[in-house]
């Protein structure tokens, strides 16, 4: 299962909501204010070191790059749109 | 500045592309700097991400608006603040920044909004 | 403001405008902005048991002569144009919130 | 000072982000969705009796009917419309 | 059911009003109903307030629409189900609610996902 | 999807349907519901320097033969009908959602 998530970490509960209910080993993809979980050094940091130790976690490379995020934190892989469509093709997909 | 200025306020409080929030304020802004009242600006919450550098839209093909960031002063827009937590909690500092906000605490910014004629947030 | 039947800001705005001329105050003006520039369009057809929220406000502004300005840019974007505002609904600046905020003794934002 | 927060709290920071600035004493106003907050019994009971304790903190009537909301938390101020035009008339607002 | 219907699930997660997503997936539902598949209805998060009991537009004029929840039986929808942590942290029980779903824990969630063809949050 | 310019859906929808083309996916249909109807309107007139966000969507439509379809309830709310919507875009029922569930091997929602 995919799970995507584009809002802030910092403003919205969408991906702790989705980690409820995704069992471990699933995929959550992070777009859109999303990519924001995947930035190293902020105050949601230790807590997705955490998430990506139980599950894979993507994050897409344009919506980053847009929002001049430059690093991502270890565990945690970036993937362009292409990729992006690969996992779609791979799993179904929940829009949290 | 004369007496028939209007303290004026805009808040950024949105994280930008996402909505379009934060380029809403900034056209707001930057009519505000047209009138000539005092104007001031604050970043706050995950306002900061939108005045943060690198920022590249060749794979989204999104109007990169944070150089425009930069023109403020040339609106004689001066009076600009950036909240020390909001910012820490993402991870950056001034130097991450396209300008170069004075840093307040939080507690300085109900006053700020109290003492404005009005201000707006986005 | 915010996009109509999408967010309840244009339902909040209304009521609250509603209540705030009930009371004896003068309602300078409403500035529909983001998208709730969407709040003018005389195309809107909600289903017939629901609101009309575009004829609610032109009723309201046409009795309490409330003057409702559209924000060109936004609108633009939006595909909004005088072609598709319904009456009492004027397209403007977004210098014309700036001169609502340097007057208005009160300024309400009802926001997505 | 009169804060509006109209998102709900178990989906969203901007209760908590206001608070961040609000001064004690000041008010905040439950509108749309953000009037859960003042439901009894919730995850946030116990956050919003401590808010109340600090704070005024009023709740919109009409959208506590609209949701089927019929009790508040003590400590909380149901207020009409009317009441909502009284407050914005006697503070500024911000609206998070 | 014959071989050839299809699972099909709306989810509501969104609080009602505030937002127009979940008046959308009563209407996406209904027309579910008219296809003869095998649709389920899932209320997660603050999903579940959309079926709260009581409701009284009165004061704002927005259509109510949780009397059509009613409705479902009637158009064959049976499979209602409804995340038990989701509703007790909003401080509801089954009798508050319009309807009578089955309670469900999180970690079926994911899996009742899995089992359709394919699936919407409202 | 929801409303363009206002939220990225509409970019992020644009740009994986392009990158699905590109691995030689098809697309079944392209549906736009609640705020998303106003991608479809013709009346759009964003800043010239800035993307347009119906006209991508036709020549990606028009190009590789994808069918845009307006959901007609949505559409109505909003002031959208067959006067503004451009081409490509084609008003339809909400049932032509269920029958692109029923039919499509993926689906996936780009939310607000």
């Amino acid at each position: 299962m995919l799970h995507l998530v584009n809002k802030s970490p910092f403003e919205s509960m969408a991906l702790e909501d989705c980690l409820k209910y995704a069992s471990k080993g699933s995929s959550i993809f992070l777009y859109e204010d999303g990519v924001y979980a995947a930035m190293p050094g902020t105050g949601v940091a230790d807590r997705m070191s955490a998430v990506a130790k139980d599950y894979k976690v993507y994050v897409l490379t344009e919506d980053l790059k847009m929002r001049g995020v430059d690093k991502v934190m270890d565990g945690i892989t970036e993937t362009d749109y292409a990729g992006f469509v690969d996992l779609v093709e791979a799993n179904k997909t929940a829009s949290w | 500045m004369s007496e028939e200025t209007a303290k004026l306020m805009v808040v950024f409080r949105t994280a930008p592309y996402g909505a379009i929030y934060s380029f809403e304020g900034l056209e707001n802004v930057l009519i505000m700097g047209a009138y000539d009242q005092d104007v001031s600006v604050l970043f706050i919450d995950d306002g900061v991400l939108a005045i943060k550098k690198g920022m590249d839209n060749s794979g989204t093909g999104i109007k990169d608006f944070s150089p425009t960031f930069r023109a403020l002063e040339a609106y004689d827009i001066e009076k600009i603040y950036i909240d020390r937590a909001s910012m820490e909690s993402r991870g950056l500092t001034l130097e991450d920044l396209v300008i170069e906000p004075e840093i307040i605490e939080a507690d300085a910014v109900e006053k700020m909004m109290e003492e404005q004629k009005n201000f707006f947030m986005f | 403001m915010e996009s109509p039947y999408q967010h309840e800001a244009s339902d909040s705005a209304y009521q609250f405008a509603k209540a705030a001329l009930a009371k004896g105050h003068e309602i300078l003006r409403i500035f529909f902005y983001q998208d709730g520039v969407l709040n003018s369009t005389k195309l809107m057809e909600p289903q017939s048991d629901d609101r009309h929220i575009q004829k609610r406000w032109t009723e309201l502004g046409t009795e309490n002569n409330i003057d409702f300005i559209v924000c060109v840019a936004a609108a633009k974007r939006r595909g909004i144009n005088d072609t598709v505002t319904a009456e009492g609904f004027t397209i403007g600046g977004l210098g014309m919130l700036t001169e609502l905020a340097i007057e208005a003794d009160r300024l309400v934002e009802f926001r997505a």
